[in-house]
């Protein structure tokens, strides 16, 4: 399947380019993601989703009468990829604005590059916050976010005192634990423990065993997405901890492919397919008819991505012009409403979302226990 | 000291000017591609100049030295990350950039001393170096990932001031660079020192049997390039104002060997092309077919090591080769220009020996144990000056043990050996050389693709150092030597590669090498083996002038007890690790404990 | 040269024109000789003279670079060693002989294709080494210098070779042991029709098993002739002598 | 403390399980074998194959040693042999390979995490502390896994014409011993043995193209400590092995992480033949 994946890629662009000929002049959108390396999961469901957006608009007239085209770039998950995807979207393809979900190595490795090139930026990953440039804005989640309402519900509805933090050592682990930590001891918790492994450590029995012996009410764990949130919940199940468990990187996908072992993870996100808006609703069954069986599941990641082009589309449009300036002024100015419900990045280059506190069932299905409207991002660039 | 290296020769200063004219015309293309490359290619192209200087390091430690590192790559990282930690840090400015630059360049020297010392000590395996190289990039990432918001962790470090110079002034900078540091590196691999690195790397115990500080010349190889990969990963992080932990990590380490690989090990301009080519490359396709291009790169690089050992370039330069060889035939082939000449050392060379006073060599209670066996026990042997010692016995009577306990210091388990009045403790065997011990060996563990030219150079490592830059014109030899190699006919070949000589060549040349280090106590095992009646009669005759004209003092292992008996002052027998007798030819000739010995009739020892 | 080169047909081992050496510098240089079954032919020299190299080179450890070596026949020269040894040939060479670390009982199966072929066999070294099957389960490096002798013929005879290449058997034992070894020797060639190729340093045994002899000297066979002979001796010690 | 005890009990199993199929062929074939973790990985996919299809999950590690059994004949045959005389090259041509597989897989089953059934999961009481059940198998896995590779190596046929061509390759040769097979069924049976291991460990982790990767290193530096001997290599898993859990428990698991890298560097320093020699 992969290799039907990496055809059509190649289709694609094909496409694309023998597309741009007989157009004038689209407008382009440059996607850098982690085809492969770490990210390489999640990127073909934020591929697919771009290309619904692009396909709607295009079929809609466009954007000021100009089709849109996509170009997207491979930036391997990490800086030296994103160097490369990142220099070769703004300087080789000259595109009009970057929208994309990427690892944060990644986000920072192009940053400059945007800045050197001033160019709009729309990062549609979940991220750890605090990241700032003029001409980046930001529709997902930070800690600020998603964190709460997993530390609320365990205080108030499962009675927890004490917690165990779980995390990867890397920036985005050590920044959401740590806003975990200080917001559970601002609330009146305790931690107990805060234990990072290594991006590639798969053992994480000191760290299960320290748990154990501690014996917390709960456990929130903030890994790397993948092979290492995998790992610590099997061995977690393995070792028989039962406690209430709060896990910040597990999305719907691979909480369903885990089956059993995921069963009762408590998770927080801005989007479940389960959300029962009209525009969910029209977006996943526009989905299913563009890519049948192939589709990737749409997430977290994948549906900021389609409603960030969106966004570019209103701002282009109350700007009247693709200049990056007028855009960059304009994108906190507009609005869309998606699957999410109603997207403004009107706070601090950030944006104010809907959570939604999910529990995963025995058969994999996230049951919506709670939802926290317009969650405010907090201060996360004072000074833009 | 001969002081060989003011001699300036034209060969010398034309091989200055052609590697000067070669650098100033790359410099000029340099300058030149910015404008033909658009903005794309000159971004991708900078890094991939970085990554080239990064690679170069690699083929000098890897390539021609022989040493498998697999953690170049941490060099790169500690030179980005002082920049980065610097500049994110502390401060930036004219100023703050060069003490940014030296802090990359001081702290990536002394890591790799570090290492160099804990992984290049006399007897260290090189799969142990390999270990300790290994190591070091999976210690300096998890250092980078734990150092929190100083080290930025997993995210890096970016945004922080730096010189937001355009690209073209980028692209001059990094190829100004990879010029330079290749076109010293160029001078460097073919001067003198080169030769060593080569030699080190095809026989490294050899080398140090020359007394050539084998584990000095390596860790100091290292340092400096663990000093330039810091400048490349310096420039690197300041010109994209980027870095990651990936920048340090052992995968970029693999990735660098497979860069060397691909191109050509020992090549300097295939590990450049190489990299660029490859990275250069990747930019273009992992975009479109990220894991295909991985699976190409991977095959390939297995197919070359498998079957192109000497990389891509070994396709062109083997074609050069064809065609240069075509209509010539056998050796001839294999000549090498060489200007080298001979000439007699200067200054006290080997008649020094003459005027020393106390005894050469003095062996006593000498005991060599591996585990519970006994090889060599309670030998005491003291060699005058002018004598020539044979050693004889059976086989595993213990012969060539007792040369390696001479000529090593931590081989044997007890007793001493006095070298000219100076105990030899535990010295490495580098360090005897320098006493005054030679030793030949009895397989003939020449450098096979130095040549004859090469190979005398480097045993006069020791007594005439070598230039970095340039190959010496002369070579200084000791009388005797120079006459091994006049009879020998050597001297008319000193341009071949050893590996095309003959048996008997090989073991002339194995003499006067071993000569040219000048020593005064020669330790030499069957050096006739393998030679014809002739050869023998000459190794002979030269043996009887060290011995008398020069007052060496020789230990001889021989099995052909005629010419044992036709030379030898004394002669010691062994027999099961203990000494038989110590005497006269006559005394051992006549005694029939050794007759019995030789023709299997003696009696067991309890084994 | 005829009368040694005669009845080649039905020759066990014949070797014609071998030279072999090692990089360019040849040991063994233009050697010819064959044996017959329950032959014994001794290649007599002294040390460094290529003796053991020509063994290897029978055996295919080193590279013969003209000539041939003809099992029964069959052309092996340069054949892969463990082809050629399970042609029935057995190789006892004289250094690293046996495996020290193994014990005894391990080593013989080493001497067999099979471990059912080792009990069956278990007579023949009882027969000629009752010493040896009272150590079955002492490890071979602590046998003593003359336990190892026996152990390395022990491990030729359980194989049944019709050819045995036997490199200084006697060197450093006693002289009862020599005897010994030249009786299981004599004893072997006669019950089973083995023949052997001895090479040899010490002369007295030599002649006192073998039916002819060789001499090499420095790669080359100098002299050869009859065991028996009465001149052999006088003509031996003076090409052996010190 | 009981905790602590199994950790250090059950990670030194798990390690050993991880390294016997490097050190068997390090120790015939006196070889390197970076491609370990790529086998490490090729079994985890075996056992994603085998649930998959509907198999009992115990059927997932004989499996994936078939899998790795036959993939070693023909890497050995295709890559190693002609490397024999050239064991720094046969290092990173086994890295290459590594790359190699980790892509093959990457093709056929994408980039994403697999999932396999496990045998058995949840925990057993033992020392009166509630203990992972799988980890507690793994013990009893490296128990027999020890004793079978001894009586492998002691006991059969095999076992002897192997340690001879380790002994002495030459002797071997000359008593008929095809010492090319010997090092094509070694590596076959190293392959074997690291595939195995890889289905062993699923069930605690994740099956991904680079599950085995972080291993690799470890293994490698256990290996080179324990003097490439069975007795040593279980010594050496349990020395940096509990050290790594000691580290970990209390100092930090981040250092943890680098504490068999470290220690083995050291003590090859101090001990260059590991610890089974001199």
């Amino acid at each position: 399947m992969k290799l039907t994946h990496l055809a059509g890629s190649v289709l694609l662009l094909a496409a694309m380019t023998s597309g741009a000929a007989a157009q004038e002049d689209p407008i382009k959108i440059g996607i850098p993601v982690g085809l492969s390396g770490a990210n390489s999961v999640v990127a073909p469901s934020v591929v697919q989703s771009s290309e619904l957006a692009a396909e709607e608009i295009n079929a809609n007239g466009g954007i000021l009468g100009r089709k849109v085209k996509l170009v997207v770039a491979d930036d391997g998950s990490g800086a030296q990829g994103a160097q490369s995807a990142f220099n070769s979207l703004v300087f080789q393809d000259d595109v009009d604005v970057l929208i994309s979900m990427e690892t944060s190595a990644a986000r920072n490795a192009g940053l400059p590059i945007v800045n050197r090139a001033g160019k709009p930026y729309i990062y549609t990953s979940f991220y750890e916050g605090h990241s700032c440039s003029p001409w980046m804005y930001v529709d997902a989640w930070v800690p600020e976010q998603q964190v709460t309402p997993i530390v609320d519900h365990f205080m108030k509805e499962e009675g927890a005192k004490s917690f165990y933090l779980i995390g990867s050592d890397y920036a985005f682990g050590r920044g959401m634990l740590e806003f975990t930590r200080q917001y559970i001891e601002k609330s009146g918790g305790k931690v107990l423990g805060e234990e990072y492994l290594p991006m590639d450590g798969s053992d994480w029995t000191a760290i299960i065993s320290d748990l154990k012996s501690k014996n917390p009410d709960a456990l929130i764990t903030s890994t790397a997405g993948g092979a290492p949130n995998v790992t610590l919940t099997k061995q977690l199940r393995n070792a028989g901890v039962t406690i209430p468990y709060g896990n910040l990187a597990v999305d719907e996908g691979t909480a369903k492919s885990m089956g059993s072992d995921a069963s009762g993870i408590f998770i927080s996100q801005s989007y479940l397919t389960g959300i029962s808006s009209k525009e969910n609703k029209k977006f996943l069954a526009a989905m299913e008819k563009k890519f049948g069986s192939g589709l990737k599941t749409p997430n977290d990641l994948s549906v900021p991505q389609y409603e960030a082009i969106y966004l570019y589309k209103a701002a282009v449009e109350k700007a009247g012009s693709t200049d990056p300036q007028a855009v960059v002024d304009a994108l906190p100015e507009v609005s869309f409403k998606g699957p999410r419900g109603v997207i403004k990045m009107d706070k601090q280059h950030h944006t104010p979302l809907t959570m939604y506190l999910g529990q995963v069932k025995d058969d994999g299905s996230v049951k919506v226990i709670n939802t926290f409207k317009d969650v405010d991002p907090g201060d996360q660039c004072p000074n833009l | 000291m001969v002081d060989i290296a003011s001699e300036r020769a034209g060969r010398s200063l034309s091989s200055y000017w052609a590697t000067a004219i070669v650098a100033a015309l790359a410099l000029a293309v340099v300058v030149a591609a910015p404008h033909f490359l658009g903005i794309y290619l000159t971004n991708v192209m900078i890094r991939a100049l970085f990554l080239g200087v990064l690679a170069l390091t690699v083929d000098l430690v890897w390539g021609y030295t022989g040493i498998l590192t697999f953690g170049q790559s941490a060099f790169y990282g500690i030179g980005a990350y002082a920049c980065a930690l610097v500049f994110t840090h502390w401060g930036f400015g004219p100023g703050w950039f060069a003490a940014a630059l030296v802090i990359a360049i001081v702290s990536a020297a002394l890591v790799a001393w570090l290492v160099g010392l804990l992984s290049f000590y006399h007897g260290a395996s090189p799969l142990y170096s390999s270990i300790m190289t290994l190591a070091l990039p999976i210690v300096l990432v998890q250092i980078i990932f734990a150092g929190g918001t100083f080290t930025g962790s997993s995210s890096g470090l970016s945004g922080f001031p730096t010189y937001y110079w355009s690209l073209a002034t980028w692209f001059v900078i990094a190829g100004a660079l990879l010029v330079v540091v290749a076109a010293f590196a160029w001078l460097f691999v073919r001067g003198d020192f080169g030769r060593i690195l080569i030699a080190i790397r095809e026989n490294e115990d050899r080398c140090a049997y020359l007394g050539i500080p084998v584990s000095r010349i390596k860790t100091g190889l290292f340092v400096v390039c663990g000093a330039i990969g810091a400048v490349a990963g310096f420039g690197y992080a300041a010109f994209t104002d980027v870095v990651a932990p990936e920048l340090a990590g052992f995968l970029l380490g693999t990735e660098s060997l497979i860069w060397v690989a691909l191109g050509g090990r020992a090549t300097l301009i295939g590990p450049i092309l190489g990299a660029i080519g490859i990275d250069v490359t990747s930019s273009y396709l992992s975009g479109s077919l990220p894991f295909l291009w991985k699976f190409i790169v991977g095959v390939a690089f297995v197919v070359v090591i498998i079957l192109l050992p000497n990389g891509i370039a070994s396709l062109v330069t083997g074609a050069w080769r064809r065609y240069k060889r075509h209509g010539k035939d056998g050796a001839a082939a294999h000549m090498h220009r060489e200007t080298v000449t001979l000439v007699p050392a200067k200054g006290r060379g080997l008649e020094e020996n003459l005027a020393a006073d106390t005894s050469p060599i003095r062996i006593e209670a000498l005991t060599c144990r591996y585990g519970s066996l006994t090889v060599l026990d309670g030998i005491e042997v003291e060699g005058r000056r002018g004598e020539l010692l044979s050693i004889v016995g059976p086989n595993g009577a213990g012969k060539t043990t007792l040369m390696r306990c001479i000529s090593n210091g931590s081989e044997r388990s007890g007793g001493e050996v006095t070298i000219g009045g100076e105990t030899i403790g535990r010295k490495s065997p580098q360090k005897i050389v320098a006493l005054g011990v030679g030793r030949s060996f009895q397989n003939t563990s020449l450098f096979d693709s130095l040549t004859v030219g090469d190979c005398l150079r480097l045993a006069r490592y020791r007594i005439d150092g070598a230039r970095y830059f340039e190959r010496s014109d002369k070579v200084a030899l000791p009388e005797p030597a120079l006459d091994i190699l006049k009879a020998t006919g050597l001297d008319r070949q000193l341009g071949l590669e050893t590996r095309y000589l003959s048996h008997g060549m090989k073991r002339g040349l194995e003499l006067a090498m071993v000569l040219a280090t000048e020593p005064r106590v020669l330790l030499l095992d069957e050096p006739t083996a393998g030679l014809t009646k002739a050869e023998r009669t000459a190794i002979g005759s030269v043996l009887t002038r060290l011995v008398e004209d020069y007052g060496l003092c020789v230990f001889l292992i021989e099995h052909d007890l005629d010419f044992v008996r036709e030379i030898s002052s004394r002669i010691v027998v062994l027999h099961q690790g203990k000494m038989l007798l110590d005497g006269s030819v006559e005394e051992v000739v006549s005694s029939d404990l050794v007759k019995a010995v030789y023709s299997g009739q003696e009696t067991e020892a309890p084994a | 040269m005829s009368a040694l080169l005669n009845g080649s047909s039905h020759s066990v081992l014949e070797v014609a024109g071998l030279t072999s050496g090692y990089d360019a510098a040849p040991v063994v240089r233009d050697v010819s000789f064959s044996i017959d079954p329950g032959e014994i032919l001794v290649i007599l020299g002294k040390n460094g003279m290529g003796k053991s190299t020509l063994l290897k080179t029978i055996m295919g450890f080193v590279r013969a670079s003209s000539g041939t070596v003809a099992l029964d026949g069959a052309d092996i020269t340069n054949g892969p060693p463990h082809l050629i040894a399970r042609r029935a040939v057995a190789y006892t060479p004289q250094e690293y002989a046996i495996f020290q670390d193994l014990t005894v009982a391990e080593n013989l199966r080493l001497g067999v294709e099979s471990d059912d072929l080792l009990e069956d066999r278990m007579g023949d070294v009882e027969a000629a080494f009752p010493r040896i099957v009272e150590r079955l389960r002492q490890r071979a490096g602590t046998l003593s210098g003359g336990e190892q002798k026996m152990l390395l013929l022990s491990r030729g005879l359980i194989a049944r070779p019709k050819i045995m290449l036997i490199d200084e058997i006697s060197e450093g034992l006693q002289p009862t042991m020599v005897a010994k070894m030249a009786e299981v020797l004599k004893a072997t060639k006669q019950k089973n029709g083995v023949a052997v190729l001895l090479v040899e340093q010490n002369l007295p045994f030599a002649l006192s098993v073998a039916d002819r002899y060789a001499i090499l000297k420095i790669g080359e066979i100098v002299a050869r002739g009859d065991a028996a002979h009465a001149d052999t001796a006088a003509t031996l010690e003076e090409h052996l002598r010190i | 403390m009981a905790t602590l005890l199994l950790d250090i009990v059950t990670t030194s199993s798990m390690l050993f399980i991880i390294a016997a199929g490097l050190m068997i062929i390090l120790g015939v074939m006196k070889l390197i074998n970076f491609a370990h973790g790529a086998f490490l990985t090729v079994g985890g996919y075996s056992a994603h194959v085998v649930t998959n299809a509907g198999f009992n999950a115990w059927l997932t590690i004989p499996a994936a040693a078939v899998v790795g059994f036959l993939l070693g004949i023909v890497v050995e045959r295709v890559i190693l042999r002609p490397l024999y005389d050239r064991p720094l090259d046969a290092i990173l041509a086994t890295w290459g390979l590594g790359i190699v597989i980790a892509q093959i897989i990457t093709f056929i089953f994408g980039r994403g995490v697999q999932f396999a059934e496990s045998p058995i999961s949840g925990t057993t009481d033992l020392l009166s502390v509630g203990y992972s059940s799988w980890r507690l198998v793994l013990v009893v896995v490296a128990l027999a896994l020890g004793a079978a590779l001894t009586a492998l190596l002691y006991y059969t046929r095999f076992g002897l014409n192997a340690r001879a061509v380790i002994m002495n390759e030459n002797l071997a040769r000359g008593l008929g011993i095809d010492s090319v097979r010997v090092r094509a069924v070694t590596f076959g049976l190293g392959a074997a043995l690291a595939c195995a291991a890889g289905a062993l460990i699923t069930p605690l982790l994740s099956i991904d193209p680079n599950m085995g990767l972080p291993w690799l290193v470890n293994s490698f530096m256990l290996v080179l400590v324990s003097g490439v001997a069975i007795p040593g290599l279980a010594l050496a898993s349990l020395l940096l092995g509990g050290a790594q859990v000691l580290v970990s428990t209390f100092v930090s698991p981040i250092i943890g992480g680098i504490t068999i890298v470290v220690l083995a560097a050291v003590i090859l320093r101090i001990r260059p033949g590991g610890l089974s020699r001199g």
